[in-house]
């Protein structure tokens, strides 16, 4: 918002004649418009690249009819989704079985108003931002509990029970993992926590205090990941239990915004995580921040955010999913404790003087093992990418 | 009128006008779902105050854990769509003396309190005066707080535990 | 909650609201639902995620298969039989062909056993990919059944290359086979075999049966004692699950299946109580890799075997004399019994009546059932492996 | 055991219940009483030199053109101890046919015997939950049974043609939905009802 502010302040005459409600509002709108378009236009991108994805896993091809490669595909899908009828079946709740997909989108889409792309590029600086990404999440919650409600079917109550006993639940090992990182920052703001991790790779909070950060990263990224209701913890629309759990009764553009608002949510997740521990708009080196004078952030962020969207596609097309009661165990049992330690031993670490700034040997990890765990992805994708070479060479022959 | 009183008497219609819903439903699921626009609305008022930790505060709290707790208790009542609210108007008259009294009360404290009305500046980062309150000025009422709270979730599970014999 | 409750003689659709406590709902799965594995309704009392009590409701399928043999001459219920168990439709035909053959003693060339193997071993390990695969979805793992299905293809192009059919083949035939097998044959299995053992067995137990997710999701639930499994007569993989070491191929051999070495897999209980729902798929995933050994050794045994015409002992007109006989085979989902009458004077079967595995598995549910969650009735009716063709068929 | 000892067996515990036997054939068994099939089959499963612990099998028969019209159930044993299988089988009339039930001794014959009753209408005598199994529950009449010819109507909808309507059909001429037409699916018409 303060990117567009200045931007209105270069039109010649603008500050002079145009009241400052009026160019904050535009701003804001605008700004909610750039976002809008990008979560709107965002599923497109992920559904065709989840299923390229899951076709190749499953060692299939994916959608190959619409368009070259099947790219169309979504596109298509969309038009369907758009003008495809909305079903209200006869019984249901029709005002809160309208209202309900709507909180979800927006509980989703509110997320987008802290997140920073820059530190110019971002809807508003809360002094709260962190914690404002957790609250504004209930809402969701809320939209959830009362689609199950209103669609007046017994699945779809299960569903909305258990998605709102799971992210409860998972909120809490969330939180605790956040505190890690605030109290490392010392802020509760966004923009300073990226500060934070500014100057390259070993600062990333990923790598403070070595083995300890890293265990709080995925504390943290299997709560977001339970979140957002993915595999394994996606028993709220788990489909061969409860059909489809929540959006059982759903049609056309209301079923539509779950799926936006599901796509959209494991965005802002990943977005999250990246901002909170792998240095947000900050590049792994400082040289890489800038390309021929503009600040590339935005890129990098964005960049964060998908890499870890397809960690939660590689996972959903890999496990099976949890029971009701491992999840809430994995919750209560397994991540809260761990959450609390960090707590507790992050806490007293960083008032020690000794270890104020992390570890001695921090700044010794962050890029050797990045090398590693970048260096067999690669090698794993490769392998990946040559056997499925060899499978389509042999199909043709 | 400024942008901000805008932005107040909208928020206050959202509240009156949800509150209204609330206390008027009929269906119960109605009403505890009226109360998200209460809390939200409310939520906006601290935001229009500055106090942006709190207005987060009461949407963490609030929408994401009390009006949760509130549905799902109301979902998980037998037999709920049985239920009828009507609310019956018998006691209209002690009511009325109940609510009128409660008014003038509040409204005289609203007016004889001494507002110190452009006084004192808006406080630029509340939540750190906020962590610094709770932990230095009224850390023993805060801890109380939190053992008290410690105690009833220990009681509630323990309620709630499985019984060995059943 | 009493263990069972008395049911009234009004009381024949279902359970009423009268019937359930204060804190407990009726939840209707099927017979549209995603994962009963095809038109199987249970009825639950749950109590939020447990259940408290279920009842299986079946016949939707139910298309008068017995009627239908009653109408029909001795060789013109093989393609019925065909739909009974549609997923493993080799293994039916086998049965029904082995009972009719038993009635009028006769006994086909060791050729034709022989294919009769290959086919039957190689329709299980197909079987039981759908099996696994499904279960796999069942509990959220899409991936492995699309691994599955795609090695089911190839021993399915193999059974359509064969008789010119991918489902229901008709190819057993009472005293032979339809087709002779193809030039080549030999070759395609035994890459099939190959391929089977390299990739698809080891990318299997990988990817989904060593899953710390899966194993907890399956190990411990839905526990069937040896008693259980021995008074339902469930059979099969289920039965072995329970570890009682029984299987008709070793125990009453048919068609050859004395010749050729392999091990019957048995429930280890290796994470939790013997008989779960991971033992019953345990046992699926080892079988695999038997029926892979067998399929290489009768290949073998084929090769070295003569050439005879495959319909050499297809009797013109079957009419056998006055008599009756149950004749049991190893299907792939367990015992297939065929109990055939004969009246002597008509070409017609007096009476078959088939013992089909999935149904006295699917009898015993009810058992298993009590006290789950509702997560785990999906999982037991997958690892019960139960297909609806022959249950109601 | 061969099954000719079994049959030695049984009938030296139940004498004269057991009516005749069978112990040459392919299928060896015997014929006992119907009354006393509950108690064999506790005998069967609980002596420790038979254990027939497993029913593979129960099967209803109908002989209807015996010069005594009867129907049969037939119970395939089988044993997981001693691995030896065994029929019994009891004579019951075709008319109100009645059985105790065998479902205390093996559970598998729970669903068997609802079955039986479904498809041939034999009554099994405390039999816990005796409710048709594969056919609707509104069903009328035992397919299986050997006099058994198909309804022309099933709730009210005509479900078989009549000749004119198969004639017509095999010219391939409109012959309308007249008697095709649906009533509500509620509404019950006799099903004796309707022309011709």
């Amino acid at each position: 918002m303060d990117a567009l502010l200045r931007l209105f302040s270069l039109i010649p005459g603008w500050d002079q004649n145009v009241p400052a409600w009026a160019s904050i509002s535009l701003a804001g709108l605008l700004a909610a418009g750039l976002c809008l378009g990008f979560i709107s236009l965002g599923p497109v991108g992920y559904v065709y690249v989840e299923r390229k994805l899951a076709g190749f896993m499953q060692d299939r091809l994916g959608p190959m009819r619409v368009g070259p490669w099947g790219l169309l595909q979504t596109i298509a899908d969309t038009i369907k989704l758009l003008f495809k009828e909305a079903i209200f079946p006869a019984a249901v709740n029709r005002p809160l079985f309208v209202v309900a997909p709507c909180l979800v989108v927006i509980g989703a889409f509110m997320g987008f108003a802290v997140l920073p792309f820059s530190p110019t590029w971002q809807g508003t600086d809360l002094d709260v931002g962190a914690f404002y990404v957790i609250a504004i999440g209930s809402l969701s919650t809320v939209g959830l509990i009362m689609a199950g409600w209103a669609s007046n079917n017994k699945y779809a109550l299960f569903g909305a029970m258990r998605s709102a006993a799971q992210i409860v639940s998972y909120e809490i090992p969330a939180v605790m993992s956040l505190i890690v990182v605030v109290m490392i920052a010392g802020s509760l703001s966004l923009q300073q926590i990226v500060a934070a991790q500014a100057g390259g790779l070993h600062n990333w909070f990923l790598w403070k205090f070595f083995p300890l950060n890293v265990i709080a990263f995925l504390v943290f990224f299997t709560a977001t990941l339970a979140e957002c209701n993915r595999t394994p913890f996606d028993i709220p629309e788990a489909e061969s239990e409860l059909v489809a759990g929540f959006h059982t009764e759903y049609s056309g553009f209301f079923f539509a915004m779950f799926f936006l608002a599901e796509y959209t949510e494991m965005f802002v997740a990943s977005a999250m995580v990246s901002v909170l521990f792998l240095g947000g708009f900050a590049a792994p080196l400082p040289v890489l921040q800038t390309v021929a004078g503009f600040d590339i952030g935005p890129v990098w962020l964005i960049a964060k955010a998908w890499a870890l969207v397809f960690v939660h596609m590689w996972l959903r097309w890999t496990l099976p999913r949890l029971r009701v009661d491992q999840l809430m165990h994995v919750a209560w049992k397994v991540l809260l404790p761990i959450a609390l330690f960090l707590i507790v031993v992050i806490g007293g670490l960083l008032t020690a003087p000794a270890t104020a700034g992390g570890f001695p040997w921090d700044p010794w990890f962050g890029w050797p093992l990045t090398a590693l765990l970048c260096g067999y992805l690669m090698l794993t994708a490769l392998r990946a990418w040559r056997w499925h070479a060899r499978q389509v060479r042999e199909a043709v022959a | 009128m400024t942008a901000s009183a805008v932005v107040f008497w909208v928020l206050t219609l959202i509240v009156l006008a949800s509150a209204a819903v609330v206390v008027l439903s009929r269906s119960l699921i109605n009403s505890a779902f009226a109360l998200l626009a209460t809390f939200s609305g409310v939520a906006g008022f601290y935001v229009l105050l500055g106090a942006d930790f709190l207005a987060a505060v009461q949407f963490l709290v609030y929408v994401g854990g009390i009006l949760i707790l509130l549905v799902f208790g109301v979902m998980l009542t037998h037999r709920i769509q049985d239920l009828d609210l009507r609310a019956e108007a018998r006691q209209l008259v002690p009511g009325l003396f109940v609510a009128a009294g409660v008014f003038i009360l509040l409204a005289a404290v609203a007016t004889r309190t001494p507002w110190a009305i452009g006084a004192g500046r808006l406080p630029s980062a509340t939540t750190a005066e906020i962590g610094r309150a709770f932990l230095g000025k009224y850390l023993l009422p805060f801890e109380a707080a939190s053992i008290l709270l410690l105690v009833a979730l220990i009681g509630a599970a323990l309620i709630v535990r499985k019984r060995e014999d059943a | 909650m009493s263990a069972t409750r008395p049911i009234t003689s009004a009381d024949t659709v279902g359970w009423r609201i009268d019937d359930i406590g204060p804190d407990e709902m009726i939840l209707s799965m099927g017979p549209q639902h995603p994962s009963t594995h095809g038109v199987l309704r249970i009825e639950l009392i749950t109590d939020g995620e447990l259940v408290r009590d279920a009842r299986p409701h079946i016949g939707y399928l139910h298309r008068c298969f017995e009627k239908h043999c009653e109408n029909v001459d001795y060789p013109g219920v093989i393609p019925y039989t065909d739909r009974l168990d549609y997923v493993a439709s080799m293994g039916n035909s086998l049965g029904y062909c082995l009972a009719v053959e038993k009635l009028l003693a006769i006994e086909p060339s060791p050729y034709v056993q022989t294919i009769r193997v290959i086919m039957a071993e190689l329709q299980r390990i197909a079987s039981h990919c759908v099996a696994i695969g499904t279960y796999g979805m069942d509990l959220g793992a899409f991936t492995p059944f699309l691994h599955l299905l795609r090695d089911r293809e190839k021993i399915l192009d193999v059974f359509e290359w064969t008789c010119g059919a991918r489902l229901l083949y008709n190819y057993n035939w009472v005293g032979g086979v339809s087709h002779d097998v193809p030039e080549g044959f030999v070759k395609a299995c035994r890459e099939i075999v190959s391929e089977f053992d390299q990739i698809t067995y080891p990318e299997l137990v990988n990817l989904l049966i060593g899953n710390k997710i899966f194993i907890s999701r399956t190990a411990g639930v839905g526990v069937v004692s040896r008693e259980l499994a021995i008074s339902y007569d469930l059979t099969g993989p289920n039965l072995r699950g329970s570890g009682v070491k029984y299987d008709l191929r070793k125990d009453e051999p048919y068609s050859g299946y004395e010749n050729y070495t392999f091990e019957v897999p048995v429930g280890e209980g290796q994470y939790g109580p013997k008989g779960s729902c991971f033992d019953r798929n345990w046992v699926r995933v080892v079988e695999m890799k038997e029926s892979a050994r067998i399929v290489s050794q009768a290949l073998d045994r084929l090769e070295k075997l003569d050439k005879t015409d495959v319909r050499e002992k297809v009797p013109k007109r079957v009419k056998p004399a006055k008599g009756e006989v149950f004749a049991r085979s190893e299907a792939a989902r367990g015992n297939l019994g065929y109990y055939v009458v004969a009246d002597g004077t008509a070409v017609n079967p007096y009476r078959v009546k088939v013992k089909s595995p999935c149904f006295t598995a699917m009898s015993a549910f009810h058992h298993v059932a009590r006290g789950v969650m509702i997560a785990d009735i999906i999982a037991l009716i997958g690892s019960f492996d139960v297909v609806l063709g022959e249950i109601d068929r | 055991m061969t099954p000719a000892e079994i049959c030695t067996k049984l009938q030296e515990k139940f004498g004269a219940d057991v009516v005749s036997a069978l112990v040459e054939a392919a299928s060896p068994y015997v014929v006992v009483k119907t009354e006393r099939i509950a108690e064999v089959a506790a005998f069967c499963k609980a002596d420790p030199a038979l254990v027939l612990d497993n029913l593979l099998c129960l099967s209803a028969v109908d002989f209807h053109k015996e010069k005594e019209p009867r129907m049969e159930v037939v119970y395939h044993l089988f044993s997981y101890t001693h691995f030896h299988r065994f029929a019994l089988k009891v004579h019951v009339p075709r008319e109100g046919a009645r059985v105790p039930t065998v479902e205390a001794t093996w559970g598998a014959a729970n669903w068997h015997e609802r079955e039986a009753w479904d498809l041939f209408g034999i009554v099994f005598d405390g039999h816990p939950d005796l409710r048709r199994i594969l056919l609707p529950d509104d069903w009328e009449g035992h397919p299986l049974r050997k006099d058994w010819t198909d309804p022309d109507f099933y709730r009210g909808m005509r479900v078989k043609p009549t000749e004119q309507m198969a004639d017509k059909a095999m010219k391939g001429e409109e012959f309308g939905t007249g008697p095709f037409q649906h009533d509500p699916f509620n509404a019950h018409v006799p099903v004796s009802g309707g022309e011709a």
